[in-house]
């Protein structure tokens, strides 16, 4: 295992360290809850805003934490979820009276770990908590009967949207119905050229040969649905466009945001072309990018590869996602 | 009674430090490769509540041992295992510990278990393994076994439960998500599962 | 070879494309000379900023094109400068009638390909040009007798506040001085766990054991100064501290920019974590982080590693620092 | 002869591509993996122009040719070649084409290539190969011999100082940021260089 580390025991409450020590003017850090909050104390009568999740997905979620987005957010192990102690302390911290909304990745153990946070949370402290669960990954067959689809790429877009709504001022009500439209309205798609490796096991996940990919991967190196030979970018960008303009709600004449996100260790150079080829098949099928987003947001450590996500929205949203934001992951406007 | 809970918690904690790069392993099959890395850092908490602890009672123990579990794993498995013990434990507030009544505890911790997660037979979970476990044990203190060959018969049942999750396909946890690339891998919390009823047959009885 | 690419012979100019694409709002991309432009034309008497180099360091340059940054950038093949043409017609497009400044990494090719296009660019259009060369990376002994030293970390440090000062209105001759004043006071040295690809090569640059990491390692895949057994966090931190500390011109009092990068394959969780390092031991050396910077700035494609620049600074070098900035790579008060 | 000096570039383009991989090794390994890609690139671009367009003499030719690999190569490799090529072109207009005169073509072009690059003798650069080249053609040349055995023994002398780089430390170019570890180790430009001029031994008498 390669890693810029000391003790894997040690990572998260280290990259927390510096996390503080680099954002001073803008975040504060419980080092003993591990939370990531903002700097100044919630303004009274915003709707708070909290996520939370394993480690190993930066800048996803302490790095979403400021003006516009997060209030707080609950930093697991690498690839677990917090536990529920977190985002008690943190839903109690960000109350200014409007409630609390939770952020969570539909993961079994993320649910869990949130619903028993939120029951204990209501039950202490009287806190209005609402849930909204992101499930937008269509490599996953959705069914009554599995955990059903995972959370990935939407719930960077949802953060950001709901954020702003919680900025303006928006009831609990509103902000939980809005960050429900928002998942519902979003799909995403993700694939692998390597395996991270988790620190505290100390090898790679799975293991890929010279010229195989995994397609339909989550973003915690579980391997994904298919193996495939290795293919071109452009045969890439249609094995994850493909599945989700085939699945609702995207028709020819909508406007999306259009996010290709890395998963780590592919460089910028590598998504700016696969956003070419997105680009280009939106293009062919009709579809209007009314804005797009290309990075590394929402990743599995130093995975290669990358997921696509499309967001289809209306001028609202459109007007939310251009609102200001100032977190150390995403920013402008501010 | 309340030195075997703890011997037990002590002998599981032990257990799952040995084989956590084992159930590492599994888990890398099929999930995100931490289910050891995360019962060693839950049971290892544990055992330093134990040191600084006494308790008054076998509940209070498992409770706290529950709350524990829930406050430092984190993941799937810690409110499924923290909800155990702490159902387990508020099962058996009151009650005088005998074969019947620890069952009846099991059954309502592996309650909450169902609770939590909502899963059924053969989705290939701990539950596989728990399942025809608290039958076994129910089956000998029914003939009139005591509280040894009850719990050694229900680590027998579970590891068959557990071999059973193999061909499975998973539809909850984090497996279900590979949907039939699942099927031929041992299920990481089954596995888990076993180790602690082993260990309570050797300690508990 | 693992990419996210079609043709290796195209990556440069996909990748291009998806630039344009992606960010139409802001940049115009000139895709025959392979220039990169902000979208709108040059104010009049605003000194023109263009840079250049290989690509594979992206968000270097192209993704720091913008307000407050630069103007223009050229666009070489992976880890080649670009050729004169480029720089010659990227200095006419931003000539605003206050003169145009070069900023230049100190690489043979790179100085001599700027070089021609100045003096091409001062005969054919009378444009003014001046030229900052950027040697920051104290892996490389410096002497009248050699290529000198890399320009690597600071470069980035570079096109922001000199960036910031052009948006001013500061003549040529005040932004050159102030970029070779930045340049001057910025140290950088930079470490590797693996090698990069070079597409168009296939292979890896440099075979690296599982136990071995490469010091004093350049941005384009150059073998480092030193093969070291692989080491913690906290000693990897102090070998690129040190020998940044121990060159002039940093003391006990001073103030730094501190500047934690990625090469392009280490997740953000590790960053955090090298710069609380990086910050403990500044902080044990007397010297006061007046702001820092951590994520991937400067890459080589998907290598994994990091690499340290720290900038002496005075009031007047924050302010331009935190000046507002609209660029894809770096955003802020816009 | 503006044939023979089209077949030069173009015989020198076809040996160029045949040791791309080759000359990206040797650049691998004290460089950044991109000389081979780089001449490649270039002369593929100079042979397209030499399909294109019919040159009237062999300075323009040589100056096209130069000006093609300055806007195409970039790096290191394309304003040094470029600026050979177009000195060379430069010092041969309006002169009769002979030994001579060829020679002193060749030794302006290498001018520029100090002029723009400031090597000197033993620095590990492609100096090191052109320096013995030209003394080699100039001695042949005094000594009587004609074109083509002046061009080999150029060729034959480059080859011997690309073979000198090996244990050379590097003191221009990338390599010279690995100082010590550049010695063991062929410089790539005094390789190609030598190419060149083995093709022109081929080609050009
Ligand atoms: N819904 C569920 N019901 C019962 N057990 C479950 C459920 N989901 C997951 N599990 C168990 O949890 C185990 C995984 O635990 P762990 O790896 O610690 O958590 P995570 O999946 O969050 O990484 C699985 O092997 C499975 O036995
Ligand atoms: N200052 C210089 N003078 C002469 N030749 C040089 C100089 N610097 C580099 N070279 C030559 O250029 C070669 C490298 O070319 P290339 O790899 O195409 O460019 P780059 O180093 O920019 O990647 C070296 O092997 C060396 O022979
Ligand atoms: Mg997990
Ligand atoms: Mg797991
Ligand atoms: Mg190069
Ligand atoms: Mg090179």
């Amino acid at each position: 295992m390669k890693k810029l580390i000391n003790d894997p025991a040690d990572v998260v409450s280290e990259a927390l360290l510096g996390m503080a020590a680099a954002h001073p003017d803008r975040l504060r850090v419980d080092h003993e809850n591990r939370i990531v909050y903002r700097k100044q104390e919630p303004r009274p009568g915003k709707v708070g805003l909290i996520s939370g999740g394993g480690s190993g997905h930066e800048p996803l979620h302490g790095g979403f934490v400021g003006l516009g987005m997060l209030d707080a957010a609950c930093a697991g192990e690498v690839f677990t979820s917090p536990v529920p102690d977190q985002m008690m302390a943190a839903t109690k911290a960000v109350d200014a009276g409007a409630g609390v909304l939770h952020i969570v990745k539909n993961y079994t153990g993320d649910v869990m770990n949130f619903e028993m946070a939120a029951e204990l949370a209501a039950a202490d402290a009287g806190t209005e908590v609402r849930s909204v669960v992101t499930n937008d990954d269509v490599a996953v067959q959705d069914s009554l009967y599995t955990a059903g689809r995972r959370g990935v790429g939407v719930t960077v877009l949802l953060e950001k949207i709901v954020g702003a709504a919680a900025e303006e001022g928006r009831s609990l009500a509103e902000v939980a119905e809005l960050a429900q439209r928002v998942n519902d309205q979003g799909r995403s798609m993700g694939m692998a050229l390597t395996s991270c490796t988790v620190p505290a096991a100390g090898k790679p996940t799975f293991e890929l040969a010279e010229n195989e990919m995994e397609v339909g991967i989550g973003i915690h190196g579980e391997p994904g649905r298919q193996r495939l030979p290795l293919a071109p970018a452009r045969e890439v960008a249609a094995l994850l466009v493909d599945p989700v303009l085939s699945d609702l709600p995207y028709g020819q004449g909508d406007s999306v945001i259009a996010f290709v996100n890395g998963m780590g260790g592919t460089p910028l150079l590598e998504l700016y072309l696969m956003y070419n080829e997105v680009a280009q098949l939106l293009d062919r099928a009709g579809i209007t990018v009314a804005r797009s987003l290309v990075g590394n947001y929402i990743t599995s450590l130093e995975m290669a590869g990358c997921s696509v996500t499309l967001l289809k929205v209306d001028d609202e949203l459109v007007r939310l996602w251009d609102a200001p934001v100032n977190t150390p992951g995403l920013r402008w406007g501010a | 009674m309340i030195d075997k809970f703890a011997a037990w918690l002590r002998d599981s904690a032990q257990v799952l430090h040995d084989n956590a790069a084992y159930l590492t392993e599994l888990d890398s099959a099929i999930g995100d490769a931490d289910h050891g890395a995360n019962l060693d850092r839950g049971f290892g908490a544990v055992v330093a509540v134990l040191d600084e602890t006494s308790f008054g009672s076998v509940d209070e123990l498992l409770k706290k041992a529950g709350m524990t579990l829930v406050s430092k794993v984190g993941g799937a498995s810690g409110p499924l295992y923290g909800t155990f013990f702490l159902r387990f434990g508020t099962a058996l507030a009151g009650a005088e510990l005998t074969p019947v009544s620890i069952g009846e505890g099991l059954r309502a911790g592996v309650g909450g278990i169902l609770a939590r997660g909502k899963a059924e037979l053969g989705d290939k979970t701990m539950y596989d393994a728990w399942a025809p476990a608290l039958d076994a044990y129910d089956a000998v203190v029914a003939s009139g076994g005591d509280l040894e060959a009850a719990l050694t018969a229900a680590a027998e049942a579970a590891a068959k439960g557990r071999d059973a999750t193999v061909p499975l396909e998973a539809r909850k946890g984090r497996a279900s998500y590979l949907g039939e690339r699942s099927v031929g891998h041992q299920d990481p919390g089954a596995t888990s599962t076993t180790l602690l009823l082993e260990s309570a047959a050797r300690t508990l009885a």
